[in-house]
C-alpha cells in the first residue's frame, strides 16, 4: 500500500471532506514539514490518544493559535538554520481560522511569516456539532442561525476571507475544493515554493454538518465550484492573478443535494432566498469573471462603476 | 519522575474503522480501469491502492463505505455492493 | 432503580433511544436520569447512552456498570465486543438483530431478545432505523414502561407523521416480542 | 410545570423566563445545546432577544457586558477554554460591578484537551469577583439561574454570576425538573434597574483610569460587596422559597451532617452519587455525612465552620487542584478551620478529572481513606504506572 | 467659550494629534451617540479619576474588546428600540485596532453591527511607550523596532487595513487625517449616516512619539497626505469610490520632520531606505489614482496587470 | 561584574546570557523597558535571536509555545492584563510540558485600569502548573531568571516558569546588581535538551486528544512532577551558590524568625521594606520577623510549616485577593497549618494593591493589628469612607 | 452597601492643564482674522472660543501652548509670545 | 542613608536626573535606588522620581516621604504645591529657578538653593536642560556626591559631545553654587 502522510484509521464520519482535504495537503507538502493545527474535527478525529493519524510532525495546541504557534516554530526553524529545509504548515477550519484565530491569521500574515496557512471550510463549526461561523453561507441551517418562523438560517453572507487575507499583501492567496484533487495538489506546491505568508482555502464538504450523502462530498465539492458559489482563484501580492472558468450550474443543483438548505425547498418564500443565493452566485462570477465569454463585459461594467474621484 | 504521555506516528492504523462499515463497501471490479488514480486520490480513509490498470483495491479494515470512489470512478469500475457479497 | 445500558454508533439515536425510555417513564410519574457517554463520537463510532429508572428522584450520576436491561441499537458493535458485560442476573439483551451477526450465547440467566428492529422499521418507516421498534420491544419484554407510555413520549418528542410511524413502530416491537417469546 | 428535560434545555427554557435582551455566546462542547436551544427560540420568535453570534469568547463576554452597560439584561454561557479566554473580560465585568449571568458547562481544560466534566475552569477564576454557584442537579441549575440574577442585579451587590453545571452529566442528562410559570419569575426577578448605565440623557463615564488614589479603595468595595453578598443570597433564598415553594439552601446542603463522624464536602452533581452512598453506608451503621457546598463564592466561611465543626474527619472531594499545591475549595476550607477551635481532620481528595467516571465505589473508598493519616491532594482512580517513568 | 463633547482638561500632550481627533470625531457625532474605547493614550488621557473629558456616554472595558463592547451596546438599543436614535461609535488606537483587537473588528463588521469604529492611526503604541504596531509604517524607528546596527527599524510596511476592512464588505470605510479638520467632520457625518459597520482610520499625529515638534502636528498631517504616505480615500461596499487627489511633494519633506525618521537622513544606506519609502507613496500615488493628470495612465497599467486567467 | 541598572534592563541582561533562540512579547506597562532592552539589543546585533513582535499576549505565548515545541529556548514577559489574555495558554504550556521562562511584571488587573503595582495577575494563574518565583530585588529577579530556566528544562520536570518582579518598583528602579559572566550561566545552564519535539527526523504528534482514559493521569503527572520540583528547586539552588558565589535560597529567606514571636509572610519587593521595620522593631526590644516566600508554586508546604511552627502569630501580607475569600498565600499557608501541631495565629492582611504606597508605618501597623483577634483579609491604608454609601 | 464610583461629564473642567504650559503662549491679535474658526477646529485642547471675526481668543487656564493654533492660521493672526508677555 | 525627592514634569528627564545620582553614588561604591512615580504621565504632566542613598543595600521600597534633599527641576511646579514638605528639618532644596515664579520661603532650618541651571544649560547645551547643572548644585549643596563621580555617571549615561556638555553643565552648577553659598 502506498503510504500516505495521513494515516488510515483516524475517526473522521465516512465521506468527511476534510479528512481527504488534510491527506491532499500533507502528501503534496511532503515528510519535510511541521504542521500546526487549530482545534476542531480534524484534529479530534486524527488525534484520539493514543493513536495518530500523522506521519508528520505535528502540534496542536488550542483552537485559536494555530498560525501564532507556526509562528514560533518557524521562528525556532530560522534560528535553527532549518526553514529552507524544512515547510510550516498551520491549518484549522473555517471557525478557527475565520472567527477565534482570525487575529493570530492576520498577526502572521502581516509579520510576514514564512508559513503556508491551509483553512479547511466546511462551513460551520463542526466539532461541537455544526454552529454557525464566519464562513457559513447565507441561508445556510446550523444549530445557531437556525431557520425558524422569524428566520431563513443565517443571515449573513460568508465573510470574504480570500479577499481579506489578500488584501492584506499576502505573497500568495488561493481557494481550492476537494473536488479539484489534483488543483489542491497543484496549489499547495505552488504555495510552498513561495516565500512569506500563504494562504488556501480548502472547500470541504461535511456530510454530516450539511446533511448530504457521504457519497456526495465530491459531487457537492465540485457542484459548489461550478455554480459561482465558491470560486476557485489565486491572488499574488494581492493582485487576482488566476481563476477557474466555469460554465454556470444554477445554485438549486448544488443547494438541493444538502439538508442545511431544505428549509429553502419548501415554498414560495424559499424559493425567493434561493434567488437571492443566485445573485451571491451571479456576483461572484461577475466579480472574479468567471465565464470567458463574459469577461470583456464584466471588465467593461467594472469601468463605470470605477471610483469618481475628487 | 512523571513523563509526558506520547503518541506515536501513524498509530491509527491500530484502529481499524472497517467496522464502521455496516451497509454497503465498494466492489473494484477491475474490468475497465484506466488508472485515473482519482479513486485513490479521493478517498477520505487512504485506504485505497493500486498503481497499474485493474490493481486498484481498497483495505477493509478501514475502509467506511463512503462510496466516493465509486462515485468518482470515471469508469464505473467501482461499484458499492451491500456487506456481505463477497469482493 | 433499574439501569439500562445502550449500544449504538454515532449518529443512531442512541440519545434519542434513552430520552424516550426516560420520557416514557416520566409519563408513568417514574423519575428518570437518560444521559449519553462519547468519546469525541463522530458518524459511526461506537457509543453509549444510559438511563437510570425509579420511583423516586434519581441522584446516582456514575455510569452505568451494572444494567438490568441493554439495548443494542447496532449489532454490529457486537463483533469483538460483550453486550452482556455486567449485566445483572437475570437481567435483559435486546437486539436489533441483524442476519451476519450472531447473538451472544445467554449466561447468567441472562434473557436475549432478538428483534428484526431495522427490517420492521424499514417497512413501517421506510427507513432502517428501529430505535423505537426495540423500545417497543424493551416495553413488552421487562414491562418496565407501558406502550401508552411510550407512546406519549413519541408523539412528544416528535411531530405528525414522524410521530405516527414511530408509534406503529413501537406496536410491531411490542407485539413481536409478545408473539416470539413466552412470558418469563 | 414538571417535564422530563435535558440539562441545556432546562437552562434555555429558565433563561427564557428571564427576559434577557441580549444573549451572546460562543460554542464550546458541552455547553452549545444550551445557546443553541436558545437560537432556536429566538429564530421562532418565541423569545425577543438579541442573539449575537460572536468569534470569541473575549467577545461573547465583551458584547454582554456592554449590552448590560447599555442597561439591558444580558445572558451568556461557556465552557473550560472558552471561560479562560473570558478571565480577562470577567476580571473587568466584575470590577465594573456589571452584573449578568453566566452559565459554564464545566469541563476539563487544555492540555490535553479533553471535552469532559471537572471543574478546573470555573475554580481557576475564583479570584475575579464573581458570584460562582454550583448545582447538583438540573432543577438547582435552573433555580441558581434564577438566583443568580436576582442577586447580581441587586443595586447593593450589581454583580455578575457564574452558575456552575457538570458538563455531560447535567448538560446533556435528562431528568425531570418543574419549570416556573412566567409571573413567578416576574415576581422573584423584577425589571433590570442598572446601578450605572450608558445613556446620552446621563452621559456617565464608565471604566476610567483608577489611580493609586482610588485604586484599592474600588478593591475593597468589591471585596466587601462580595461578603455583603452573603446576606443577599440568604435573603433572595428565602424570598425564593416563597415564591416558588420550592427550597433552595442559600450556601450549601447539609445531608445527614448532625451526626456525622465522617463527612465528605464537594460541589456539583457527584454530591447525587455522594447521597446514595451516605444512605448506603448508614443502612450499614456508618456515620457518614455530605456538605454539599453551592454557593462557592463569596466564600461562606463561617457558616460552613458552623456545619462542620462536629465532624471529626472531612473529606474535600475535589474536581480540580491547584497544581504544585492543593485542591481549591480544601484550601479555602482549612483556611476557615485553621486557627479556631474545632480542628477536624481535613483530607483532600481529587476525583473524576476530564470525566473519569465517579462511582459509589470510589466514594466509598474516599470514606475509608477519611479514616487514615490526613492527606493533601490524593488522587483517587489513576493508573499511577501509566505515567511513571 | 462654545462647548465641546470633548472638554480641555484632559492630559494628552501638547500638540497631541488624537486628542484633536477625538474632538473632532465626538464634535461632529453629536449628543446622541454612545462611544466604546480601546485602552490607550486617549483612554488615559481623557479619564483619570475622577475626572473625564467626555460630555456624552463613554465606557472602556480592556485593550482589545471596544469593537466587541460597541457590538453589545448596540444590541441593546436595538433591544430596546433605541437605536435610531443613538448612534454607537467604536474607538482605539491602530495598535488596538490592527493587533490586538482587529479579531474583534473584524467579527463587528462580519455581523454587519451598525457601529461606526474610529481608528486613531498615530503609528505606534504610544500609551505604552512607543512600540511597533502592524501601522508602524516602514524604517519607523520605535522602541520594539529600534534602528541598530542590523536593523533601519521597522522592517514591514505598513498594515493596509483600510483595504482589510474594505474586502469585508462593509458599507462604508474611510481614511482621513488631522491636517484636513473638515473632511474628518464630513466623513465622520457620512459614516454616521449609513446603516451597517463604518471604519475611519484617522491619521492623528503624536509629537511625543513621532519626535516632532507639538505645533508641527497639523503640518505633519498633511504632508502625509500630500506625499501619497497616507491617501485620502474612501470605500462603500468593498469599492473605493472616492479619493482625495494631490501634487506630490517627496517624502523627505515629510520623513525630515520627525525624529523617528531622523536614523535615515545620516547617510547614504539612509537615503536608499528613503527612497524606499517614495516607491511606497509611489505605489499609492499610482493604486488609488491619487494625481489627476496620471488617472487615464493608471488605469491603463491596472489593466495590463489584469488577471490572466485559466 | 557590579552595575547599577534598571531592573527591567537586568532582566534584559540576564536573559541574553541564558541564548534564548526565540522572544516574543508584546508589550504593556511595566513590562516593556525589559523587551524594548531585547529588541536593541536583537537590533544591534548583539543577540542572536529571533524577535517576534506579536500582536497580542495570547500570541506572544503561542510563539514561545511553538518555538520550544520546535526546541528552541523561548523567552516572553509581560503582566496584568497580558497575563490574563494568556491564562489559557498558559495552562496550555504546562499541560504540554513545554518549559521557557516567563517574567512577569506584577501590576493590578482591570477594573478599574490601573497600571501600578500589585501580584493579583500572576497569582490568578496559579493553578496552571507553571513554576512561579517572586523576587525582593533585581539581584534576584536576574538570578531567579537563571533559576528557572534551570529548573523548568530539567528533564525530570520539564515545565515553564513564571518569574514575577514587582511592577515599577523593581522594573523601573535602578539598583547595584552583579550581572555574571557569560561562561558561568553557560555552566550553570547547559544547552536546551528538550524531551519532545517537532521534527520531521522523528515526528511526534504533541497535543493530542486526552479521552477520560488518560486525562487524569496527565494531571496527576503534572502535580506529581510539581512536587519533584521542590527537589530539583533546591539541588538546582546549590548548584547556584557553587557556581556563582551567591546563595539564592530555594523557597523562602527566613530573616530573624528563629526567635520571632510575630511574622511576616510577604511575596516580593515588600519584603525589603519589611526587614527595614523588622530591624528598627528588634532595635525596640520586639522580637518580629519575616518570612519571604520566593517559590510560590510549587507551594513548599512543609517546609514553610517547619519554617513557621514556633511563631505564635503570623501576619500574611498580600497585593492579592480572591474575592469573596482571602488572600491565596494566606490560604495555602492556613491550609498547610490546619490540622497539625503548631496552631498559631495566622491572619491575613492585603495591602498595596494598585500600586497604593506599602510605608514603614504600615508595616508597623500590620505587626500592631497582628496582636488583635485573627483577621482573614483585613484590607491595610483604605480610604474607606470613599467607598461607602 | 459599597458604591462604584462614578466620574462626571466633562470633569476634566477641574483639571487646568494651562500649568503645564512653561514657554509660549499663543497671543490672539485680532487684526486681521477672517473667522475662518480654523484655528478653533485645530485646538487639541478645544480651549479657543470666538465667533466673529477678531473674536477668537484662548482659555489659558487648559492651553498648553502647542503653537497649532497659531500654525493655522492663514491670516498669521495668532502669534506665540514667551509666557511672561501679556496678551 | 540619604533620601531625594525630585520634581518635574513628564519629558524633563526626571528619571534620568535620578539616575545619574544613583550612578553618581555607586561610582564611591555606595548603594543606591533610584526610582520614579508617575501618574500616567503625559508630557507636562507634574511627576516625581526618588533617590535613597546609603553605605549598604538599600531594602526601603516605599516612596519618599521624608527627603532629606528636594531638587526641582521646573520651578513652576512651585506654583499651588510645597516642595518643602515632608523635607527633614536642616534639609536642603535645589531649585531651577525662574523669574515668573518665587522661590518658597525657608522653614523648619531647610537649605535653599536658587540655581538658574535652565539658563546655564542654554549656554553650555544650548538647551534649556538644567537637570545635569542641578545635579552639580546638588554635589556642592549637599557634598553626597563628588564631582568626580557624578562625570562618571555623566559619561556612562551618555555619549561624546552629549557627555562633554553635560559634565561641562554639572561644573557650572556646582561651581555656582561654590560661588553663590557660603558653605554651611
Ligand atoms: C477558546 C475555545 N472556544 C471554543 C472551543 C470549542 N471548539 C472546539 S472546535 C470548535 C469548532 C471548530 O470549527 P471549525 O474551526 O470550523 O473546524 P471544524 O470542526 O468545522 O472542522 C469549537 C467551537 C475551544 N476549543 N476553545
Ligand atoms: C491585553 C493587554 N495587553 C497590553 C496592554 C497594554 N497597552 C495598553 S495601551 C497600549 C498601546 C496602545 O496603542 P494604540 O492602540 O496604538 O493606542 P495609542 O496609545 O497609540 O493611542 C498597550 C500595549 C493592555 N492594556 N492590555
Ligand atoms: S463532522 Fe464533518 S468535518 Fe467532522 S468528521 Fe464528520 S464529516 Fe468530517
Ligand atoms: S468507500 Fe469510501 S472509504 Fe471505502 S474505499 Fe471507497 S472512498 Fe475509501
Ligand atoms: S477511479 Fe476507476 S479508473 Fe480510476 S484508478 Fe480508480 S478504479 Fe481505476
Ligand atoms: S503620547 Fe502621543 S498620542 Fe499620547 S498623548 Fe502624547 S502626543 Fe498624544
Ligand atoms: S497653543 Fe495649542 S493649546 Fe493653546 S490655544 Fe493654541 S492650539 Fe490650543
Ligand atoms: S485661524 Fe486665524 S483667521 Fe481663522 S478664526 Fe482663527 S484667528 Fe481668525
Ligand atoms: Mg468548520
Ligand atoms: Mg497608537
Amino acid at each position: 500500500m502506498t503510504e500516505h502522510l495521513f494515516s488510515r484509521g483516524h475517526t473522521a464520519c465516512a465521506g468527511c471532506g476534510q479528512a481527504l482535504g488534510a491527506r491532499l495537503v500533507v502528501d503534496a507538502a511532503g515528510r519535510n514539514c511541521i504542521i500546526t493545527n487549530n482545534t476542531g474535527c480534524l484534529e479530534v478525529f486524527s488525534t484520539g490518544f493514543p493513536q495518530s493519524a500523522w506521519q508528520v510532525p505535528w502540534i496542536h495546541s488550542l483552537f485559536e493559535n494555530a498560525a501564532a504557534v507556526a509562528s514560533g516554530v518557524e521562528a525556532a526553524l530560522r534560528y535553527q538554520g532549518k526553514l529552507d529545509k524544512i515547510k510550516v504548515i498551520a491549518q484549522g477550519g473555517d471557525g478557527s481560522t475565520s472567527d477565534i484565530g482570525f487575529g493570530a491569521l492576520s498577526g502572521m500574515v502581516e509579520r510576514g511569516h514564512d508559513v503556508l496557512y491551509v483553512c479547511y471550510d466546511n462551513e460551520a463549526y463542526m466539532n461541537t456539532g455544526i454552529q454557525r461561523s464566519g464562513l457559513t453561507p447565507f441561508d445556510s441551517n446550523t444549530t445557531t442561525s437556525p431557520p425558524g418562523k422569524a428566520s431563513f438560517g443565517n443571515w449573513r453572507p460568508k465573510k470574504p476571507l480570500p479577499q481579506i487575507v489578500a488584501a492584506h499583501g499576502a505573497p500568495y492567496v488561493a481557494t481550492a475544493s476537494v473536488g479539484f484533487p489534483r488543483d489542491v495538489e497543484r496549489k499547495v506546491k505552488k504555495a510552498l515554493s513561495i516565500e512569506g505568508p500563504k494562504y488556501i482555502q480548502l472547500f470541504v464538504p461535511c456530510p454530516l454538518g450539511w446533511r448530504h450523502e457521504a457519497r456526495l462530498t465530491y459531487e457537492v465539492a465540485r457542484l459548489v465550484v461550478e455554480t459561482g458559489l465558491f470560486p476557485l482563484v489565486e491572488f499574488e501580492d494581492g493582485e487576482l492573478t488566476r481563476v477557474r472558468q466555469i460554465k454556470p450550474k444554477p445554485v438549486e443543483e448544488y443547494l438541493k443535494l444538502q439538508g442545511r438548505f431544505s428549509h429553502l425547498f419548501r415554498d414560495e418564500a424559499g424559493k425567493a432566498e434561493i434567488a437571492k443565493i443566485q445573485t451571491i452566485a451571479d456576483a461572484n462570477i461577475k466579480r472574479f469573471g468567471l465565464v470567458a465569454e463574459k469577461k470583456e463585459k464584466a471588465k467593461e461594467s467594472k469601468k463605470q462603476e470605477k471610483a469618481s474621484k475628487s | 519522575m512523571y513523563a509526558p504521555l506520547i503518541t506515536k506516528p501513524g498509530s491509527s492504523l491500530e484502529r481499524k474503522t472497517g467496522s464502521w462499515r455496516t451497509n454497503l463497501r465498494p466492489k473494484f471490479l477491475q474490468k475497465d480501469c484506466i488508472a485515473c488514480r482519482l479513486c485513490y486520490l479521493i478517498c477520505p480513509e487512504g485506504c485505497i491502492s493500486g498503481k497499474e490498470k485493474n490493481t486498484f483495491i481498497s483495505d477493509y479494515n478501514y475502509c467506511k463505505g463512503c462510496g466516493l470512489c465509486a462515485g468518482v470512478c470515471p469508469k464505473d469500475d467501482i461499484e458499492m455492493v451491500p456487506e456481505g457479497e463477497t469482493k | 432503580m433499574k439501569e439500562i445500558r445502550i449500544h449504538a454508533r454515532a449518529g443512531q439515536g442512541a440519545i434519542t433511544t434513552a430520552q424516550l425510555l426516560g420520557m416514557a417513564a416520566f409519563a408513568q410519574e417514574r423519575y428518570a436520569y437518560a444521559f449519553p457517554h462519547f468519546g469525541a463520537a463522530r458518524m459511526g463510532a461506537p457509543m453509549n447512552s444510559f438511563v437510570r429508572i425509579d420511583d423516586k428522584e434519581i441522584r446516582l450520576r456514575s455510569q452505568v456498570y451494572e444494567p438490568d436491561y441493554v439495548l443494542v441499537v447496532d449489532a454490529t458493535l457486537m463483533r469483538g465486543f460483550d453486550v452482556l458485560s455486567g449485566l445483572k442476573p437475570g437481567g435483559a439483551v435486546i437486539i436489533n438483530e441483524r442476519e451476519d451477526v450472531p447473538n451472544p450465547e445467554a449466561r447468567d440467566g441472562a434473557n436475549i431478545y432478538s428483534v428484526p428492529a431495522n427490517k420492521i422499521a424499514q417497512e413501517v418507516l421506510g427507513r432502517p432505523l428501529g430505535n423505537t421498534v426495540l423500545l417497543g420491544a424493551f416495553a413488552a419484554a421487562t414491562g418496565e414502561i407501558e406502550l401508552e407510555a411510550l407512546n406519549k413520549a413519541i408523539s412528544e418528542r416528535f411531530a405528525g407523521k414522524v410521530a405516527e410511524g414511530n408509534i406503529e413502530a413501537a406496536k410491531r416491537g411490542f407485539d413481536y416480542i409478545k408473539e416470539n417469546y413466552a412470558k418469563d | 410545570m414538571k417535564e422530563f428535560l435535558e440539562g441545556s434545555r432546562t437552562v434555555a427554557r429558565t433563561v427564557r423566563l428571564c427576559r434577557p435582551g441580549v444573549i451572546a455566546a460562543y460554542p464550546i462542547t458541552p455547553q452549545t445545546h444550551i445557546v443553541e436551544d436558545l437560537a432556536q427560540m429566538v429564530a421562532d420568535g418565541e423569545l425577543d432577544s438579541q442573539f449575537i453570534n460572536v468569534e470569541s469568547e473575549h467577545s461573547a463576554a465583551s458584547v454582554v457586558l456592554g449590552a448590560v452597560a447599555a442597561g439591558v439584561r444580558a445572558f451568556s454561557a461557556t465552557s473550560s477554554q472558552g471561560l479562560l479566554l473570558m478571565a480577562e473580560v470577567i476580571f473587568n465585568i466584575a470590577g465594573m460591578r456589571l452584573p449578568l449571568v453566566i452559565v459554564n458547562a464545566n469541563r476539563a481544560v487544555s492540555a490535553p484537551i479533553n471535552i469532559w466534566n471537572d471543574h478546573q475552569d470555573s475554580v481557576t477564576v475564583r479570584d475575579a469577583g464573581i458570584l460562582q454557584f454550583y448545582a447538583e442537579n438540573n432543577q438547582e441549575v435552573a433555580d441558581l439561574v434564577l438566583l443568580a440574577y436576582r442577586v447580581g442585579e441587586d443595586p447593593k451587590i450589581s454583580l455578575p454570576a457564574l452558575v456552575c453545571m457538570d458538563g455531560y452529566i447535567l448538560t446533556h442528562g435528562h431528568e425531570v425538573v418543574d419549570i416556573p410559570e412566567q409571573k413567578q419569575v416576574d415576581k422573584f426577578l423584577p425589571e433590570f434597574q442598572p446601578v450605572v448605565k450608558l445613556d446620552p440623557e446621563n452621559p456617565e463615564t464608565m471604566g476610567y483610569l483608577g489611580t493609586p488614589e482610588i485604586y484599592m479603595e474600588t478593591r475593597y468595595a468589591l471585596q466587601e460587596t462580595m461578603l455583603e453578598a452573603l446576606e443577599v443570597i440568604t435573603s433572595a433564598s428565602q424570598e425564593f422559597e416563597r415564591i416558588f415553594g420550592r427550597a433552595l439552601p442559600p450556601f450549601y446542603e447539609a445531608y445527614k451532617l448532625e451526626d456525622a463522624e465522617r463527612a465528605i464536602v464537594a460541589m456539583g452533581s457527584v454530591a447525587g452519587t455522594i447521597k446514595e452512598v451516605v444512605d448506603e453506608m448508614r443502612q450499614e451503621g456508618q456515620k457518614v455525612g455530605l456538605l454539599k457546598l453551592i454557593t462557592y463564592r463569596p466564600f461562606p466561611a463561617d457558616a460552613l465552620y458552623e456545619a462542620l465543626e462536629n465532624v471529626p474527619e472531612i473529606a474535600v472531594l475535589e474536581k480540580a487542584i491547584s497544581m504544585g499545591a492543593f485542591g481549591p475549595v480544601y484550601t479555602d476550607l482549612k483556611a476557615s478551620f485553621q486557627g479556631k477551635e474545632a480542628a477536624p481532620k481535613i483530607s483532600g481528595f481529587v476525583i473524576g478529572l476530564g470525566g473519569r467516571d465517579v462511582s459509589k465505589d470510589s466514594i466509598r473508598r474516599v470514606f475509608e481513606e477519611l479514616r487514615g493519616p490526613q492527606t493533601p491532594a490524593k488522587f483517587m482512580d489513576v493508573k499511577t504506572e501509566l505515567v511513571t517513568a
